[in-house]
């Protein structure tokens, strides 16, 4: 009897080399396929560029001038002056470093603990998931903000690094908690059960299996939880609750608004908007930029054309 | 005809002295308790707060007050017409109960409070412990609050005083000292007790009385028992919680406040205060200056040398321009005082031998050289070679030291020194930890009163280890770090003249000296904070404040100390009257 | 040589917050399967089918009896060797489209294992891509095209065809296909069916095969032994087409009567019958027969007592009244 | 040829007086990122009143399309591009305003969904889903009608009362079907369409409800058209058959006919692919190729050019029409007596 | 309805071993505490211009003691009183149990944040719905677009753009305090009136930050329901579109509900800018302030009972949902 080839494929396919398409050629092919998308990455990039050349674009201290504070809008000026005549475009650019590295340093906290721990519970199932679960459930409920502001108190969060992780900390609930019920629905889908079936190993199955499949929910969540680690770590700097240095885009707006009246009076209005200006023009970009990652990391649309 | 119609005008103010809140007490003993000075919280007699005038008093409830000779006694006589908000009348008793209180409360025994004798119904008279030396007896003591007996006496043993006698004993004999000591801990157990103590009503001997509050703000209306209703044109007034300058300052460009207690304000919002032709500008003087203060622990603060370098890098009139632009005047003298002050208290020739450090970066270069720094690339190294970087701690919400310190950071580094401003998220925390000695460099309040001896207990007090324990004068070492000397000047300093000085003792020694006798000292003070720099001083304060005449006119703008005071001292004294509106 | 003695399954259904339920899902099984043989589940939904097979395969625990793979019980084992072992029980999936992983193209998957069996063999890359080659090339498919492919780009005959490749790739000793043709069109079942027999009839591959159309159960040869499940339990087995021509108990009789007719190419067997009555997964366990419910031929016995599986005419039933019937459609 | 097609047309005009629908010319095409997929060309079909049509076809072949169409009932991003659809020989199904299409719909046609385990409103229980559907066509008596759901529920037989009292998750898959099914009946339609009813249902169900399905349709006269891409069921249950090939109707006619005598290659292939309880196994072969995809409705010629053992350079040029080869038996294929 | 009560104090049971947790959590982060909290107080009274004797004295008086027993036994005086609703004392406010400061306060914030919830979910949800059906026209874009931005803005952005606006640009609404104290409290109108125009700006901020969440949730979820086949099918069976839109309405509104949780949590939390900015009085507002002074009785107290109101508020919302849902009714 020969080998039955029903499945003669009519439609031949040209032989293609055998790794396929890049990760990175597929998704700058999704990213361009939309003008909003493009504007979000060029934003997002604009700011990343900001954070790793900001500082090296000034003098290590930006320079004052005490005959232009509050300055208006000008060429020289293009957002205006602070309180002592440094250029409020010089603060953003040069303060986008620390807050951009601290809210990437918090999204991947999130982002990490909430994969490995969503994953671990979904996947045992039993009484690591309870413990996972009891936990994820206490950081979900402990309303997020005010346990920081309350561990603002304990710890000095002043460097990047641990603002990020204070932030990761607190905020890697829900991230857990979705992770495991796609985990737990992925785990009966036939795949993970053919795979354990084949004594491929629970570390495989779990980072190589699931991990893929959770991975455009993962880089989503990695945008959003940037912006709401941006907002909790500005909000903090503008509540004044941690020590901090000049030179951050909440200390600007903490220092409009309580120092520099700018609430109260329409000089020092530069002050207040220009972080506001680079903090909502980032979250623009993201937004813009999300509707792109979903389709990045689906397998489903990376050929079809 | 027009009266009745203003009878409604409603006084609005920001009340700072303590939050507003509706849990706390009526009491005011209770440091957030919920009695208003000048309003419902009486004394016996409202301070002017005047450096030059220390001793000139408005009355309260006390019509006369006179001193013996020698300062040891003070006889007081009570407004005869002084009534509580029930009717009853204000009389001595009260002002012994009150004076017990104070036993309670530690106030008593800060001014070396003896005894209290009733010579009539109105009258009283208050004497020192024997042997006590304490100047400003009657100047504490007219400041002490009045509480009605009939609420309060009945908090208190029927002993007490006696149990305050034991209480005082400061001899040698073992049994006494331990009943002294029991004594002492009864008093402070019964002070606990009188501060958590919350009258169900409001009883006032004051011009208002409170109707009612809510956390953002007290109501209080006119009693019409106050010794000087007559005089009391305002019916109620409406104390606002204090939550910041910020807040000020929008209700006072919102023309909502008819008198604006000081806030620290940036030049715009006094502009636009301004532009608000109803707002009034009115300019007193303060004795606070805010210094840049060294803990002489870490390197290389502990150079003297190098502390006057500093001095010399600071443009302290761009920074008071950046920082303090409306409320501040750039500080000439490096002296422990404010400027103002210091023209009463400094003569000339001493003040010829001062070093006004004014702004010269090659004079500071030319010191630091010699002391071993050496620049490099256009920064200053450490004269072991090692970069030199300061962090100048400053405190959230504390607007001007926060742009202070980040001009100086600025002016600092563009000298060559690496310099930030770091922000302390509360001024608890920066308090707490500058006691432990965790700062190099630092913002301060320096000079806090017209009494000297409070101005220089900034510097040579607590801050730089002298504490007055149990009367006594005690110095702690730097190296004890529980003890908050945070400065670390040495004990003894050799002045210019020659003269070696012990700064903790001489601030000591002006409590106990009455101000025309303290001249000597402070000069001495004065002249070893000039050169031995503890702290570089950066700005005076002026005391400006704003009265909204759109509402309500004769604001007391002409009186100096008057205006010091709550506004509840200028209505009893007859200001502020209700506008006739249209 | 795969053997099932007396194996049981208890299921618990939990109820948060209330009484636990038990589910008999399997009762007293014995089966064997030589190597290279064949042996056909058939049963409606429910009656525990899935549940052997998933037992045999090592992802679920028996709660009784004892599974012998070429002569070691599994239970005895210890977890090292037993997964070892498994490995040569392969389970197809049902739903070709779930068995595989979307973010993979063929070609990870297929080297996923090969890796891992090439280290076991001390085997280098090369090999893995001929044995790739090999297997697909097995299966029916073309590597060339499908090996880049993700699997949403694939037909579900496809996709089936590329999880047998995949699970050989573990040289398996036998595949337990769990109705792997009920997901795939109908034009395009009996390629799957072909190929299974062909792996068993070229590669000695036992197979076990799952599904509820009997009609199915005849491509895989004519030696397959036809198990009848209801219930978790045999209630009739021997060589298919016996069962098909001569069946004994009178649920068979009703799953071969529920076969559609194809009208003009077929006739109904004259004692066909219908039974409209539903499936229940009984809550209380019954002391009589356990099809008595439904059961149109039933007498007051039935309920009394639980037929044992019986031999009789080269095939066995658990029925107190057994009555061969043509039920079966015949060709025209 | 132009002769047949001429008498066609006369036979359908008269025809249509007795059909109970009578769809002309159904087109319906779907706009994807990919392009425009005509998923139903050129269709006609008619369903004699009171009678079984089965409508068989691969997956994806648009059987669904197709009677959705006929309810004028297409989804985005579907369009039915043109066609007409006659009820009982009178009202345009894609003409009316949709107030009546909507009175129609429910009351006149009955529809048994594909997934109808999924057609039930989750959140209300089936009980108060048919008042609302009674509600909906102005029922009067709804007590009357819970009455009537009662009977036929226990015709379907299952526990009525539990039924009605439950929610959709209450109920099995199939249970949900028939309770698919007495919705579909219980205002008293008399056109029925049943979409894949019993795919997921296993053997004796499936029987059991093709019996009840059979039962009622002598019962009351229905008109059912079942859709199916199983040709056993369809076979067994129908009278008549239409096969389906990518939007195509490729063969049609009386069920046994067809069967017995295939003419379509792709019919053919089809009755040799299923697997069978009699016969020859090693007689059957599986269908070559696969499945039609998005790239088959695109096809120039024939659509089944690429999967056919009979195939000429023509077929890839044109596409045949349907033409009647003897009775009540239509063909399309250029090649129908090649084979024979 | 008997595994209903079980469920229901299994839940209750749970929340009080959450509130347990958390208490511990902020017992032992004070214990962690950089600077003593008695000698901060001790600065405080200086700076109020007393003499260091007073100052001194003051702090004895409002401590009574330095609390130096076990750490353990600390512990457990504290959780003690938890029990019986004992916060402590407050640092700041003299003399007052913490829980009474709290008691207090906590009116204001539920006030603030279930009217702003309540509006916002309304309204976005409506919102919702109407771009979701509406979503090829003109005004279901506005409407999405109007959401994606409103989302994206942060709470103290919001809450300073409109303190801005409406408080220094056109004053127009007052703030600072709940009510205007020289109205008597009580069922009138200009008392409604002045905590009305009070809460206002607050409430918006509230209500706006979370609209667009809630918009753009119910959206996706009204388009999911969109494409479910039952409405499909309700749509063949002819039934009439009002009919269909509840359908829809009461399907796609479920999903809301595991996002109502979360959102308390947000909003609790949000509390800390909003009062702040508005200096309404509230928890969030005595939470900073306790932090600025370094009152930790009242931090902890302000904190725990923040997440005492969103567990109960957590509570709550999933006993409404087993009501909307049967399908996790038993
Ligand atoms: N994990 C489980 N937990 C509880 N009960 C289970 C579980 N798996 C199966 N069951 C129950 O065991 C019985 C047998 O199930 P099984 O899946 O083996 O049936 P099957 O014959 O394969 O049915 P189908 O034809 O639907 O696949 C069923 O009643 C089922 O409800
Ligand atoms: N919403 C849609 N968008 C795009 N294409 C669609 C859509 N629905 C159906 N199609 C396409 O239309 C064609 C016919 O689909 P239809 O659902 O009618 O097939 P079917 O014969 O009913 O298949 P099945 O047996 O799977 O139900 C298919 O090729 C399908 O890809
Ligand atoms: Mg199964
Ligand atoms: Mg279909």
């Amino acid at each position: 009897m020969p080998i039955p080839d029903t499945a003669q494929p009519v439609h031949a396919f040209k032989p293609k080399p055998y790794n396929g398409v890049s990760f990175w050629k597929a998704a700058w092919k999704s990213i361009t396929r939309k003008k909003s998308r493009i504007i979000g990455f060029a934003i997002i990039i604009l700011f990343t560029l900001m954070a790793i050349f900001g500082p090296y674009l000034y003098s290590s201290h930006l320079p004052i001038n005490t005959n232009a504070i509050y300055a208006p809008i000008s060429w020289k000026y293009p957002l205006g002056t602070d309180f002592e005549g440094t250029s409020n475009l010089a603060l953003i650019i040069t303060g986008a470093r620390y807050v951009l590295l601290a809210a990437a340093l918090g999204a991947l906290f999130t982002v990490i603990f909430g994969t490995v721990m969503g994953l671990i519970a979904g996947y045992f199932v039993g009484w690591s998931d309870s413990i996972i679960m009891r936990i994820t459930d206490f950081f979900l409920t402990i309303p997020s903000f005010p346990l920081l502001v309350v561990l603002s108190t304990v710890w000095n969060f002043g460097h990047p690094l641990a603002m990020g992780f204070i932030l990761g900390i607190t905020s890697w609930g829900g991230m857990a908690r979705a992770v495991r019920s796609q985990t737990l629905s992925l785990r009966e889908r036939g795949f993970v059960e053919a795979a354990r079936g084949l004594g491929l190993s629970p570390f495989y199955i779990l980072f190589r299996e699931i991990l893929p499949n959770v991975s455009s929910y993962i880089g989503m969540n990695l945008l959003t939880s940037i912006t709401g680690c941006i907002y909790a770590e500005v909000g903090l700097f503008f509540l004044g609750v941690v020590p901090f240095h000049v030179n951050n885009w909440g200390v600007m707006l903490n220092m409009a608004v309580f120092s520099a009246g700018a609430m109260s009076s329409p000089d020092a209005l530069p002050y207040l908007l220009s972080p506001l200006l680079a903090l909502l023009l980032l979250t623009l970009g993201i937004v813009l930029f999300l509707d792109a990652v979903d389709e990045m990391f689906n397998p489903r649309l990376k050929e079809d054309v | 005809g027009s009266q009745s119609n203003n009878s409604n005008a409603k006084f609005t103010t920001v009340y700072y002295y303590h939050p507003i809140s509706p849990g706390a007490p009526k009491n005011p003993y209770n440091t957030t308790g919920n009695s208003f000075t000048s309003f419902d919280k009486m004394q016996l007699a409202w301070s002017s707060g005047l450096a030059t005038d220390l001793n000139k008093f408005y009355p309260g409830l006390a019509k006369s007050w006179s001193e013996s000779p020698d300062g040891m006694k003070a006889t007081i006589e009570l407004q005869p017409k002084a009534k509580w908000s029930n009717g009853k009348s204000v009389t001595a008793d009260d002002v012994k109960t009150s004076m017990a209180i104070a036993f309670t409360q530690g106030t008593a025994q800060s001014f070396s409070l003896g005894s209290v004798k009733v010579l009539s119904n109105k009258k009283i008279e208050l004497s020192q412990v024997s042997g006590g030396t304490y100047k400003s007896f009657m100047h504490d003591a007219l400041q002490q609050t009045v509480v009605p007996s009939f609420q309060y006496g009945k908090l208190l043993p029927d002993d007490i005083w006696s149990v305050i006698d034991q209480s005082l004993y400061a001899g040698k004999d073992k049994t006494k000292a331990a009943q002294a000591k029991k004594a002492q801990d009864q008093l402070t157990k019964l002070g606990k007790s009188i501060t958590k103590f919350a009258p169900k009503t409001d009883i006032s001997a004051g011009p208002f009385i409170l109707k009612r509050l809510n956390p953002g703000e007290a109501y209080l209306v006119k009693n019409k028992y106050f010794y000087a209703a007559n005089k009391v044109k305002v019916n109620s007034v409406s104390l606002r919680n204090y939550t910041g300058n910020q807040q000020i300052w929008n209700y006072l460009i919102a023309g909502q406040l008819d008198a604006t207690p000081f806030t620290s304000m940036p030049k715009n919002i006094l502009n636009n205060a301004l532009n608000k032709k109803t707002n009034e500008k009115v300019t007193t003087p303060t004795y606070v200056a805010a210094s840049l203060a060294f803990n002489q622990k870490f390197d290389p603060y502990g150079n003297v040398n190098v502390r006057k370098a500093l001095a010399y890098v600071i443009d302290r009139e761009a920074v008071q321009k950046v920082a303090e632009p409306v409320v501040g005047k750039p500080a000439k003298y490096t002296d422990g005082i404010t400027d103002s002050a210091a023209a009463d208290w400094i003569d000339s020739s001493v003040r010829s031998k001062m070093n006004g450090y004014n702004h010269d970066l090659d004079k500071a270069a030319s010191i630091l050289e010699k002391e071993g720094f050496k620049k490099k690339d256009g920064k200053w190294l450490l004269p072991n070679g090692k970069p030199w970087t300061m962090n100048i701690y400053v405190v959230n919400g504390f607007s001007d030291w926060i742009q202070g310190g980040k001009v100086i950071s600025s002016q600092l580094t563009d000298f060559g020194i690496d310099a930030k401003p770091t922000i302390v998220s509360s001024f608890a925390q920066y308090q707490a930890d500058m006691a432990a000695q965790k700062y190099a460099v630092g913002f301060w309040l320096n000079s806090l009163s017209p009494n000297l001896y409070t101005a220089y207990a900034r510097i040579y007090g607590t801050p730089d280890g002298y504490n007055i324990l149990n009367g006594k004068l005690t110095y702690y070492d730097q190296k004890d770090k529980t003890k908050g000397n945070w400065i670390g000047l040495p004990e003894k300093l050799k002045l210019s003249t020659g003269e070696t000085v012990n700064p903790g003792e001489l601030t000591f020694k002006l409590n106990q000296l009455k101000p025309d006798q303290q001249k000597d000292a402070v000069q001495k003070l004065a002249l070893a904070t000039n050169e031995y720099v503890p702290m570089i001083e950066i700005w005076d304060y002026t005391h400006v404040q704003f009265v909204n005449t759109s509402r309500f006119n004769n604001f007391p703008v002409k009186d100096e100390g008057l205006m010091n005071n709550m506004p509840g001292v200028w209505m009893a004294m007859g200001y502020v009257a209700p506008k006739a509106s249209k | 040589m795969i053997e099932i003695k007396n194996l049981q399954k208890f299921f618990q259904i939990k109820a948060k917050f209330s009484n636990h339920k038990t589910v008999h899902a399997v009762r007293n099984v014995n089966l064997t399967i030589s190597s290279g043989g064949a042996l056909c589940l058939i049963g409606e939904s429910g009656c525990g089918k899935t549940t052997i097979g998933r037992m045999l395969c090592g992802m679920e625990r028996p709660s009784s009896g004892s599974i012998i793979i070429d002569g070691q019980d599994i239970s005895r084992l210890k977890r090292g060797a037993r997964a070892k072992l498994l490995q040569k029980i392969q389970l197809i999936h049902q739903d070709p489209y779930q068995a595989l992983n979307p973010t993979h193209t063929i070609e990870q998957m297929m080297k996923a294992t090969l890796k891992k069996v090439a280290k076991q063999k001390k085997k280098d890359v090369d090999w893995i891509r001929q044995r790739m080659d090999e297997l697909l090339k097995l299966v029916g498919l073309d590597p060339e095209t499908i090996l880049f492919k993700y699997p949403h780009m694939l037909s579900g005959g496809q996709r089936q065809r590329v999880i047998i490749a995949r699970a050989l790739t573990v040289e398996p000793e036998m595949l337990i296909a769990d109705e792997v043709v009920s997901m795939i069109d109908v034009s395009l079942r009996l390629g799957i069916l072909k190929l299974l027999r062909y792996l068993r009839e070229r590669h000695n591959i036992s197979i076990l095969f799952i599904t509820h159309d009997i009609a199915s159960a005849r491509y895989l040869g004519n030696d397959t032994e036809l198990y009848v499940v209801y219930k978790g339990m045999v209630i009739e087995r021997g060589r298919t087409e016996r069962v098909i021509r001569r069946p004994q108990h009178p649920y068979t009789q009703a799953l071969l009567s529920a076969m559609p007719i194809l009208k003009g190419i077929e006739k109904p067997g004259k004692d066909r019958f219908v039974i409209t009555s539903q499936f229940k997964q009984s809550e209380e366990e019954t002391r009589g027969c356990l099809f008595a419910d439904r059961c149109p031929f039933k007498q007051s016995i039935c309920d009394e007592k639980q037929p044992e599986l019986i031999h009789n005419d080269d095939a066995y039933h658990a029925c107190f009244f057994p009555k061969v019937r043509q039920v079966a459609a015949e060709s025209i | 040829m132009s002769d047949t097609s001429t008498v066609n047309t006369e036979s359908t005009f008269k025809e249509q007086q007795k059909m109970a629908i009578s769809a002309r010319n159904i087109n319906v095409v779907y706009a994807t990122p990919t392009g425009d997929i005509p998923a139903v060309r050129n269709v006609d079909i008619d369903l004699p009143r009171g009678s079984i049509t089965g409508i068989i076809g691969e997956s994806g072949s648009g059987k669904s399309t197709l009677i959705m169409a006929i309810m004028n009932a297409v989804t985005k991003p579907g369009k039915i591009t043109s066609g007409s659809v006659l009820l009982n020989g009178e009202n345009d199904m894609l003409q009316l305003s949709s107030e009546k299409q909507r009175k129609i719909r429910g009351k006149e046609i009955g529809f048994v969904f594909q997934a109808a385990q999924n057609s039930l409103n989750p959140l209300r229980r089936i009980g108060q889903q048919i008042l609302d559907l009674g509600r909906a066509h102005e029922v009067h008596d709804l007590r009357a009608l819970i009455k009537y759901a009662k009977e036929l529920l226990i015709r379907l037989g299952l526990d009525a009362d539990r039924v009605l009292a439950s929610f959709q998750h209450e109920l099995s898959g199939g249970m949900r079907q028939r309770v698919g099914i007495m919705f579909s009946l219980v205002l008293n339609a008399n056109i029925v369409f049943l979409d894949e009813s019993t795919t997921a249902l296993d053997m004796l169900s499936q029987a059991s409800v093709l019996e009840i399905i059979r039962e009622l349709q002598k019962e009351k006269n229905l008109t059912i058209a079942f859709v199916s891409h199983d040709i056993g069921v369809i076979a067994d249950l129908s009278e008549r058959i239409e096969i389906f090939y990518a939007g195509e109707i490729v063969e049609e006619g009386k069920t046994s006919e067809v069967l017995a005598s295939p003419k379509h290659p792709y019919t053919k292939g089809l009755i040799k692919a299923i697997p069978k309880i009699s016969g020859d196994i090693d007689a059957a072969e599986p269908l070559k190729g696969s499945s039609p995809d998005y790239r088959t409705f695109k096809q120039e010629g024939c659509l089944f050019y690429d999967r056919c053992p009979i195939r000429t350079d023509s077929c890839r040029d044109s596409r045949p029409e349907l033409n009647i080869t003897s009775g009540y038996h239509k063909v399309a294929c250029f090649r129908v007596d090649a084979n024979d | 309805m008997r595994s209903f009560l079980i469920r229901l104090v299994w839940r209750i049971f749970s929340g009080i071993l959450m509130v347990l947790a958390v208490a511990s959590l902020t017992f032992f982060l004070i214990r962690l505490m950089p600077g003593d909290p008695v000698s901060a107080q001790y600065n405080q009274l200086i700076m109020q211009g007393m003499t260091p004797v007073q100052a001194e004295n003051q702090v004895k008086v409002m401590y009574g003691f330095i609390p130096d027993e076990p750490v353990g036994e600390q512990f457990i005086n504290y959780i003690w009183g938890l029990l019986h609703f004992d916060f402590g004392q407050s640092i700041s406010y003299e003399g007052i149990g913490v829980s009474h400061i709290i008691l207090t306060a906590a009116p204001w914030t539920l006030i603030l944040v279930f009217t702003g919830l309540i509006a916002s979910f309304l309204i976005g949800v409506l919102a919702g719905v109407i771009s979701a059906i509406k979503r090829s026209s003109p005004s279901g874009t506005v409407l999405t677009v109007s959401g994606s931005l409103l989302h994206g803005v942060p709470q103290f952005v919001m809450g300073l753009l409109l303190a801005y606006l409406f408080t220094a640009l056109w004053p127009i609404l007052p703030f600072g305090a709940p009510y205007d104290s020289s109205i008597d409290p009580g069922f009138n109108w200009p008392f409604i009136s002045s905590l009305m125009s009070h809460a206002v700006l607050p409430v918006v901020t509230y209500a706006l930050s979370s609209y667009g969440g809630w918009l753009l949730t119910m959206k996706s979820s009204v388009i999911t329901v969109l494409g479910d086949d039952f409405i499909l099918a309700s749509e063949i069976r002819g039934l009439k579109s009002s009919t269909i839109v509840g359908y829809i309405a009461h399907n796609a509104i479920l999903p809301l509900f595991t996002l109502f949780t979360l959102s308390i949590g947000f909003m609790f939390g949000g509390s800390v800018f909003i009062e702040n900015i508005f200096d309404y009085p509230g928890l969030g507002n005595l939470l900073l302030k306790s932090i600025d002074t370094r009152d930790y009785p009242l931090m902890s107290g302000a904190f725990l009972l923040i997440t005492i109101a969103v567990i109960v508020a957590n509570i709550i919302t999933d006993f409404l949902y087993t009501f909307v849902d049967p399908r996790i009714r038993r």
